[in-house]
Protein backbone atom coordinates (compact mmCIF):
# COMPACT_ATOMS: atom_id res chain seq x y z
CA UNK A 1 0.00 0.00 0.00
CA UNK A 2 1.66 3.45 -0.49
CA UNK A 3 1.51 5.31 2.42
CA UNK A 4 2.11 9.05 3.58
CA UNK A 5 4.37 9.80 6.38
CA UNK A 6 4.36 12.79 8.24
CA UNK A 7 6.55 13.94 10.86
CA UNK A 8 6.26 16.57 13.18
CA UNK A 9 8.78 18.63 15.45
CA UNK A 10 11.90 16.82 17.11
CA UNK A 11 9.99 14.10 14.54
CA UNK A 12 11.38 16.10 11.95
CA UNK A 13 13.81 17.32 12.97
CA UNK A 14 15.32 13.61 13.47
CA UNK A 15 13.93 12.24 10.33
CA UNK A 16 15.81 15.18 8.41
CA UNK A 17 12.40 15.51 5.80
CA UNK A 18 8.82 16.90 6.68
CA UNK A 19 7.23 13.43 4.97
CA UNK A 20 8.19 9.93 3.48
CA UNK A 21 6.12 7.81 0.87
CA UNK A 22 6.44 4.66 1.05
CA UNK A 23 5.24 1.10 0.34
CA UNK A 24 4.25 -1.35 3.40
CA UNK A 25 1.04 -3.09 4.62
CA UNK A 26 1.26 -2.07 8.67
CA UNK A 27 2.12 0.63 10.60
CA UNK A 28 5.13 -0.83 11.84
CA UNK A 29 6.01 -1.61 8.53
CA UNK A 30 5.72 2.03 7.35
CA UNK A 31 7.85 3.08 10.90
CA UNK A 32 10.37 0.16 10.37
CA UNK A 33 11.39 1.36 6.50
CA UNK A 34 11.53 4.80 7.68
CA UNK A 35 13.70 4.32 10.33
CA UNK A 36 15.91 1.96 7.96
CA UNK A 37 16.28 5.00 5.35
CA UNK A 38 16.52 7.51 8.53
CA UNK A 39 18.37 5.79 11.54
CA UNK A 40 18.04 9.12 13.47
CA UNK A 41 14.43 8.36 13.72
CA UNK A 42 15.19 5.53 16.36
CA UNK A 43 16.00 7.69 18.92
CA UNK A 44 12.09 9.56 18.92
CA UNK A 45 10.09 6.98 17.68
CA UNK A 46 9.80 5.47 21.10
CA UNK A 47 8.16 8.36 22.58
CA UNK A 48 5.71 9.07 20.02
CA UNK A 49 1.99 8.93 19.42
CA UNK A 50 0.58 8.10 16.15
CA UNK A 51 -2.84 9.18 14.26
CA UNK A 52 -3.83 6.88 10.90
CA UNK A 53 -5.94 9.29 9.00
CA UNK A 54 -5.81 12.05 11.53
CA UNK A 55 -7.45 9.00 14.23
CA UNK A 56 -5.60 7.99 17.08
CA UNK A 57 -3.32 4.59 16.55
CA UNK A 58 -3.15 2.34 19.39
CA UNK A 59 -1.94 -0.98 17.71
CA UNK A 60 0.75 -0.51 15.34
CA UNK A 61 -0.31 -4.29 13.87
CA UNK A 62 -2.81 -2.26 12.23
CA UNK A 63 -3.07 -2.63 8.07
CA UNK A 64 -2.55 0.66 6.26
CA UNK A 65 -4.99 1.02 3.41
CA UNK A 66 -3.79 2.52 -0.12
CA UNK A 67 -3.19 6.08 0.49
CA UNK A 68 -3.22 5.95 4.34
CA UNK A 69 -1.91 8.99 5.90
CA UNK A 70 0.68 8.13 9.07
CA UNK A 71 1.30 10.78 11.57
CA UNK A 72 4.36 11.00 13.73
CA UNK A 73 3.79 12.93 17.22
CA UNK A 74 6.35 13.40 19.43
CA UNK A 75 5.59 14.30 23.37
CA UNK A 76 2.75 17.20 23.37
CA UNK A 77 4.59 20.56 24.77
CA UNK A 78 1.70 23.32 24.37
CA UNK A 79 0.69 25.85 26.54
CA UNK B 1 -25.57 23.33 30.92
CA UNK B 2 -22.30 24.87 30.43
CA UNK B 3 -21.40 26.33 26.78
CA UNK B 4 -18.30 26.85 25.06
CA UNK B 5 -17.75 30.16 23.72
CA UNK B 6 -14.65 30.16 21.71
CA UNK B 7 -12.05 27.45 21.26
CA UNK B 8 -9.34 28.28 18.62
CA UNK B 9 -5.97 27.95 17.69
CA UNK B 10 -4.44 30.96 16.07
CA UNK B 11 -1.13 32.69 15.04
CA UNK B 12 -2.37 36.27 16.15
CA UNK B 13 -1.91 37.89 19.69
CA UNK B 14 -4.51 36.46 22.21
CA UNK B 15 -6.32 38.65 24.72
CA UNK B 16 -6.86 37.36 27.70
CA UNK B 17 -9.63 40.34 28.19
CA UNK B 18 -11.56 39.49 25.10
CA UNK B 19 -11.83 35.63 26.31
CA UNK B 20 -13.08 36.94 29.50
CA UNK B 21 -15.42 39.08 28.08
CA UNK B 22 -16.59 35.78 26.30
CA UNK B 23 -17.47 34.49 29.04
CA UNK B 24 -19.38 36.77 31.29
CA UNK B 25 -22.87 36.99 32.00
CA UNK B 26 -24.79 38.56 34.27
CA UNK B 27 -25.69 35.62 36.35
CA UNK B 28 -21.64 34.48 36.54
CA UNK B 29 -20.25 35.46 39.98
CA UNK B 30 -17.10 34.29 39.40
CA UNK B 31 -14.77 34.34 36.19
CA UNK B 32 -11.04 32.87 36.46
CA UNK B 33 -8.41 33.41 33.31
CA UNK B 34 -5.20 31.37 32.58
CA UNK B 35 -2.62 33.36 30.43
CA UNK B 36 0.59 31.28 30.17
CA UNK B 37 3.29 33.22 28.64
CA UNK B 38 6.45 32.60 26.97
CA UNK B 39 9.22 33.43 29.39
CA UNK B 40 12.59 34.71 29.12
CA UNK B 41 14.21 31.37 30.82
CA UNK B 42 13.71 27.54 30.89
CA UNK B 43 15.96 25.48 33.31
CA UNK B 44 18.30 28.13 33.93
CA UNK B 45 18.86 29.24 30.91
CA UNK B 46 18.07 32.36 28.35
CA UNK B 47 15.63 31.81 25.92
CA UNK B 48 16.02 34.35 22.95
CA UNK B 49 12.96 32.99 20.94
CA UNK B 50 10.47 30.72 20.78
CA UNK B 51 8.08 29.11 18.49
CA UNK B 52 5.07 26.40 18.24
CA UNK B 53 4.26 24.11 16.17
CA UNK B 54 0.52 22.71 15.80
CA UNK B 55 -0.97 19.62 14.23
CA UNK B 56 -3.90 20.09 11.76
CA UNK B 57 -6.39 18.45 14.43
CA UNK B 58 -5.28 20.97 17.14
CA UNK B 59 -8.19 23.33 16.75
CA UNK B 60 -10.88 20.03 16.41
CA UNK B 61 -9.17 18.70 19.56
CA UNK B 62 -9.22 22.04 21.69
CA UNK B 63 -12.70 22.15 20.88
CA UNK B 64 -13.36 18.86 22.02
CA UNK B 65 -11.36 19.34 25.67
CA UNK B 66 -13.39 22.37 26.12
CA UNK B 67 -16.59 20.76 25.57
CA UNK B 68 -15.24 17.69 27.82
CA UNK B 69 -14.24 20.67 30.66
CA UNK B 70 -17.93 22.44 30.45
CA UNK B 71 -19.62 19.38 31.02
CA UNK B 72 -17.32 18.12 33.80
CA UNK B 73 -17.66 21.01 36.36
CA UNK B 74 -20.13 23.52 37.54
CA UNK B 75 -19.40 26.33 35.19
CA UNK B 76 -21.51 28.63 33.05
CA UNK B 77 -19.35 29.07 30.03
CA UNK B 78 -15.67 28.30 29.04
CA UNK B 79 -13.10 29.85 26.30
CA UNK B 80 -9.70 28.55 25.09
CA UNK B 81 -7.18 29.51 22.78
CA UNK B 82 -4.18 28.64 21.78
CA UNK B 83 -0.99 30.36 19.54
CA UNK B 84 1.15 28.65 17.88
CA UNK B 85 4.06 30.17 14.89
CA UNK B 86 6.68 32.50 17.05
CA UNK B 87 5.58 34.13 19.68
CA UNK B 88 7.33 37.53 21.28
CA UNK B 89 8.74 37.21 25.02
CA UNK B 90 6.11 37.77 27.57
CA UNK B 91 3.01 37.40 24.74
CA UNK B 92 0.50 34.68 25.38
CA UNK B 93 0.63 31.50 24.20
CA UNK B 94 -2.04 29.21 26.04
CA UNK B 95 -5.36 31.38 27.08
CA UNK B 96 -8.69 29.83 29.09
CA UNK B 97 -11.34 31.68 30.87
CA UNK B 98 -14.18 30.65 32.63
CA UNK B 99 -17.14 31.80 34.39
CA UNK B 100 -19.06 29.90 37.62
CA UNK B 101 -21.43 31.07 39.53
CA UNK B 102 -19.17 30.20 42.32
CA UNK B 103 -15.46 30.81 42.43
CA UNK B 104 -14.21 27.37 43.39
CA UNK B 105 -16.14 25.80 40.48
CA UNK B 106 -14.56 28.36 38.22
CA UNK B 107 -10.67 27.63 40.02
CA UNK B 108 -10.62 24.15 39.65
CA UNK B 109 -12.55 23.87 35.80
CA UNK B 110 -9.85 26.48 34.40
CA UNK B 111 -6.77 24.38 36.28
CA UNK B 112 -8.38 21.09 34.59
CA UNK B 113 -8.69 23.14 31.60
CA UNK B 114 -4.99 23.97 31.37
CA UNK B 115 -3.74 20.49 32.46
CA UNK B 116 -6.04 19.07 29.73
CA UNK B 117 -4.65 21.14 26.58
CA UNK B 118 -1.03 20.31 27.33
CA UNK B 119 -1.94 16.82 27.76
CA UNK B 120 -4.63 16.36 24.93
CA UNK B 121 -3.09 19.04 22.12
CA UNK B 122 -1.16 18.21 19.58
CA UNK B 123 1.24 21.16 20.01
CA UNK B 124 5.18 21.63 20.13
CA UNK B 125 7.23 24.22 21.52
CA UNK B 126 10.61 24.93 20.05
CA UNK B 127 12.92 27.04 22.07
CA UNK B 128 16.37 28.43 20.63
CA UNK B 129 18.27 29.53 23.92
CA UNK B 130 20.56 32.37 23.99
CA UNK B 131 23.97 30.32 23.27
CA UNK B 132 22.59 29.83 19.49
CA UNK B 133 21.37 25.95 20.54
CA UNK B 134 17.90 24.68 20.53
CA UNK B 135 15.43 22.22 21.64
CA UNK B 136 12.14 20.86 20.79
CA UNK B 137 10.57 20.98 24.71
CA UNK B 138 10.01 17.51 26.65
CA UNK B 139 11.66 15.67 23.39
CA UNK B 140 15.13 14.35 24.62
CA UNK C 1 10.93 37.15 47.27
CA UNK C 2 7.27 37.74 45.75
CA UNK C 3 6.36 41.54 45.23
CA UNK C 4 2.89 43.10 46.00
CA UNK C 5 2.34 44.81 43.07
CA UNK C 6 -1.12 46.85 43.89
CA UNK C 7 -3.09 46.43 46.82
CA UNK C 8 -6.32 48.97 47.32
CA UNK C 9 -9.82 50.04 47.67
CA UNK C 10 -11.63 51.95 45.40
CA UNK C 11 -15.43 53.31 44.63
CA UNK C 12 -13.93 53.01 40.71
CA UNK C 13 -14.61 50.47 38.28
CA UNK C 14 -11.69 48.11 38.70
CA UNK C 15 -9.93 46.47 35.17
CA UNK C 16 -8.63 42.71 35.58
CA UNK C 17 -6.59 44.07 32.79
CA UNK C 18 -4.49 46.30 34.75
CA UNK C 19 -4.24 43.99 37.61
CA UNK C 20 -3.03 41.38 35.20
CA UNK C 21 -0.66 43.49 33.84
CA UNK C 22 1.08 45.12 36.95
CA UNK C 23 1.90 41.27 37.74
CA UNK C 24 3.09 40.94 34.24
CA UNK C 25 7.34 39.79 34.06
CA UNK C 26 9.12 38.72 31.00
CA UNK C 27 10.24 35.49 33.78
CA UNK C 28 6.28 35.29 34.98
CA UNK C 29 5.37 31.68 33.15
CA UNK C 30 1.91 31.74 34.05
CA UNK C 31 -0.75 34.53 35.30
CA UNK C 32 -3.94 33.60 37.03
CA UNK C 33 -6.75 36.09 37.57
CA UNK C 34 -9.96 36.14 39.61
CA UNK C 35 -12.89 38.36 39.13
CA UNK C 36 -15.73 38.15 41.43
CA UNK C 37 -18.84 40.33 39.42
CA UNK C 38 -22.17 41.31 40.76
CA UNK C 39 -25.00 38.88 40.12
CA UNK C 40 -28.49 40.00 38.91
CA UNK C 41 -29.24 36.83 41.33
CA UNK C 42 -28.63 35.58 44.81
CA UNK C 43 -30.21 32.00 46.17
CA UNK C 44 -32.49 31.80 43.56
CA UNK C 45 -34.19 35.79 43.90
CA UNK C 46 -33.64 38.77 41.84
CA UNK C 47 -31.16 41.10 42.88
CA UNK C 48 -31.91 44.44 41.44
CA UNK C 49 -29.06 46.80 43.04
CA UNK C 50 -25.98 46.43 45.38
CA UNK C 51 -23.52 48.23 47.36
CA UNK C 52 -20.40 47.42 49.44
CA UNK C 53 -19.86 49.01 52.70
CA UNK C 54 -15.61 48.85 53.64
CA UNK C 55 -14.43 49.78 56.79
CA UNK C 56 -11.77 52.24 57.10
CA UNK C 57 -9.32 49.83 57.83
CA UNK C 58 -9.96 48.04 54.64
CA UNK C 59 -7.24 49.44 52.78
CA UNK C 60 -4.35 48.37 55.31
CA UNK C 61 -5.44 45.12 55.53
CA UNK C 62 -5.78 44.23 52.38
CA UNK C 63 -2.48 45.00 51.71
CA UNK C 64 -1.66 43.01 54.63
CA UNK C 65 -3.62 39.70 52.81
CA UNK C 66 -1.60 40.68 49.78
CA UNK C 67 1.79 40.21 51.46
CA UNK C 68 0.89 37.20 53.50
CA UNK C 69 -0.21 35.41 50.07
CA UNK C 70 3.34 36.84 48.43
CA UNK C 71 5.07 35.60 51.14
CA UNK C 72 3.10 31.58 51.46
CA UNK C 73 3.40 30.82 47.66
CA UNK C 74 5.83 30.41 44.95
CA UNK C 75 4.54 33.30 43.14
CA UNK C 76 6.45 36.10 41.80
CA UNK C 77 3.82 38.95 42.04
CA UNK C 78 0.23 39.60 43.27
CA UNK C 79 -2.16 42.51 42.96
CA UNK C 80 -5.64 43.11 44.49
CA UNK C 81 -8.45 45.44 44.80
CA UNK C 82 -12.19 45.66 45.96
CA UNK C 83 -14.56 48.24 45.23
CA UNK C 84 -17.01 49.76 47.13
CA UNK C 85 -19.92 51.97 47.23
CA UNK C 86 -23.24 50.70 44.50
CA UNK C 87 -21.56 48.51 41.96
CA UNK C 88 -23.97 47.93 39.04
CA UNK C 89 -24.70 44.49 38.02
CA UNK C 90 -22.02 42.75 35.60
CA UNK C 91 -18.82 44.66 37.16
CA UNK C 92 -16.29 43.60 39.23
CA UNK C 93 -16.84 43.76 42.83
CA UNK C 94 -13.11 41.93 43.64
CA UNK C 95 -10.28 41.48 41.22
CA UNK C 96 -6.82 38.97 41.89
CA UNK C 97 -3.75 39.05 40.06
CA UNK C 98 -1.30 36.64 40.28
CA UNK C 99 1.91 35.60 38.13
CA UNK C 100 4.52 32.54 38.80
CA UNK C 101 6.83 30.46 37.33
CA UNK C 102 4.51 27.85 37.05
CA UNK C 103 0.91 27.74 36.76
CA UNK C 104 -0.10 25.43 39.69
CA UNK C 105 1.22 27.88 42.10
CA UNK C 106 -0.40 31.02 40.75
CA UNK C 107 -3.63 29.00 40.84
CA UNK C 108 -3.28 28.22 44.61
CA UNK C 109 -2.49 31.63 45.51
CA UNK C 110 -4.79 32.94 43.34
CA UNK C 111 -7.84 31.37 45.25
CA UNK C 112 -6.12 30.86 48.51
CA UNK C 113 -6.17 35.19 47.57
CA UNK C 114 -9.46 35.60 47.42
CA UNK C 115 -10.65 33.19 50.18
CA UNK C 116 -8.06 35.09 52.43
CA UNK C 117 -10.00 38.56 51.23
CA UNK C 118 -13.52 37.17 51.90
CA UNK C 119 -12.47 35.77 55.60
CA UNK C 120 -10.09 39.18 56.67
CA UNK C 121 -11.09 42.20 55.09
CA UNK C 122 -14.27 44.51 56.97
CA UNK C 123 -16.59 44.92 53.90
CA UNK C 124 -19.85 44.42 53.94
CA UNK C 125 -22.70 43.53 50.88
CA UNK C 126 -25.71 45.15 50.76
CA UNK C 127 -28.72 43.94 48.27
CA UNK C 128 -31.96 45.18 47.39
CA UNK C 129 -34.10 42.66 45.21
CA UNK C 130 -36.87 43.13 42.88
CA UNK C 131 -39.18 42.62 45.19
CA UNK C 132 -38.20 45.79 46.90
CA UNK C 133 -37.06 44.01 49.99
CA UNK C 134 -33.17 44.42 51.25
CA UNK C 135 -30.60 42.56 52.78
CA UNK C 136 -26.65 43.01 54.29
CA UNK C 137 -25.24 39.72 53.14
CA UNK C 138 -24.26 37.03 55.95
CA UNK C 139 -25.91 38.92 58.34
CA UNK C 140 -29.65 37.16 59.46
CA UNK D 1 -14.69 57.73 79.88
CA UNK D 2 -16.02 59.05 76.84
CA UNK D 3 -16.26 56.55 74.57
CA UNK D 4 -17.43 56.97 70.64
CA UNK D 5 -19.15 53.99 69.35
CA UNK D 6 -19.41 53.30 65.55
CA UNK D 7 -21.60 50.64 63.84
CA UNK D 8 -21.60 49.38 60.32
CA UNK D 9 -23.44 48.12 57.73
CA UNK D 10 -26.38 45.77 59.43
CA UNK D 11 -25.06 46.34 62.94
CA UNK D 12 -25.75 50.25 61.83
CA UNK D 13 -29.25 49.39 60.48
CA UNK D 14 -29.90 47.28 64.05
CA UNK D 15 -29.06 50.32 65.98
CA UNK D 16 -30.80 53.40 63.31
CA UNK D 17 -27.53 55.26 63.68
CA UNK D 18 -24.47 55.73 62.88
CA UNK D 19 -22.26 56.59 66.01
CA UNK D 20 -22.91 56.85 69.99
CA UNK D 21 -21.67 58.74 72.70
CA UNK D 22 -21.84 57.00 75.89
CA UNK D 23 -19.59 56.62 79.20
CA UNK D 24 -18.49 53.58 80.15
CA UNK D 25 -15.16 51.76 81.66
CA UNK D 26 -14.67 48.42 79.43
CA UNK D 27 -16.17 47.04 76.43
CA UNK D 28 -18.38 45.18 77.62
CA UNK D 29 -20.21 48.06 79.52
CA UNK D 30 -20.09 50.02 76.15
CA UNK D 31 -22.05 47.23 74.44
CA UNK D 32 -24.14 47.10 77.47
CA UNK D 33 -25.59 50.45 77.45
CA UNK D 34 -25.62 50.69 73.47
CA UNK D 35 -28.26 47.89 73.54
CA UNK D 36 -30.14 49.51 76.53
CA UNK D 37 -31.05 52.40 74.31
CA UNK D 38 -31.03 50.97 71.07
CA UNK D 39 -32.35 47.02 71.64
CA UNK D 40 -32.37 45.81 68.08
CA UNK D 41 -28.75 45.98 68.49
CA UNK D 42 -29.41 42.15 70.82
CA UNK D 43 -29.70 40.58 67.75
CA UNK D 44 -26.59 41.42 65.85
CA UNK D 45 -24.03 41.78 68.27
CA UNK D 46 -23.58 37.95 69.07
CA UNK D 47 -22.17 38.00 65.41
CA UNK D 48 -20.32 41.12 65.69
CA UNK D 49 -16.23 41.70 66.03
CA UNK D 50 -14.99 44.44 67.53
CA UNK D 51 -12.26 47.31 66.65
CA UNK D 52 -10.96 49.45 70.18
CA UNK D 53 -9.14 51.95 67.99
CA UNK D 54 -8.97 50.57 65.03
CA UNK D 55 -7.16 47.38 66.72
CA UNK D 56 -8.59 44.02 66.87
CA UNK D 57 -10.71 43.95 70.24
CA UNK D 58 -10.52 39.85 71.78
CA UNK D 59 -11.53 40.75 75.49
CA UNK D 60 -14.97 42.21 75.84
CA UNK D 61 -13.77 42.44 79.49
CA UNK D 62 -10.57 45.15 78.41
CA UNK D 63 -10.79 48.78 80.00
CA UNK D 64 -11.82 51.71 77.80
CA UNK D 65 -9.29 54.90 78.07
CA UNK D 66 -11.19 58.19 77.63
CA UNK D 67 -11.94 59.33 74.01
CA UNK D 68 -11.94 55.63 72.78
CA UNK D 69 -13.63 54.46 69.16
CA UNK D 70 -15.58 51.20 69.46
CA UNK D 71 -16.33 49.94 66.45
CA UNK D 72 -18.73 47.04 65.44
CA UNK D 73 -18.33 44.88 62.76
CA UNK D 74 -21.22 42.30 61.74
CA UNK D 75 -19.82 39.06 59.63
CA UNK D 76 -17.47 40.20 56.22
CA UNK D 77 -19.20 40.00 52.95
CA UNK D 78 -16.75 41.34 50.78
CA UNK D 79 -15.78 39.73 47.28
Amino acid sequence: MAVTVRFYAAARKAAGVTELKLDAATAMQVLDKAVETHPNLAQVLPQCSFLLNEVALHDLNTQVLDNATLDVLPPFAGG
Amino acid sequence: MANVARAFVTTDVILVSELAAAVRSNTAGAIVTFSGDVRDNDHGRDVSSLEYEAHPTAQNLLEKVASEIAARHEVLSVAVAHRHGPIPIGESALVAAVSAKHRKAAFDACADLVDEVKAQIPIWKHQVFADGTDEWVNCA
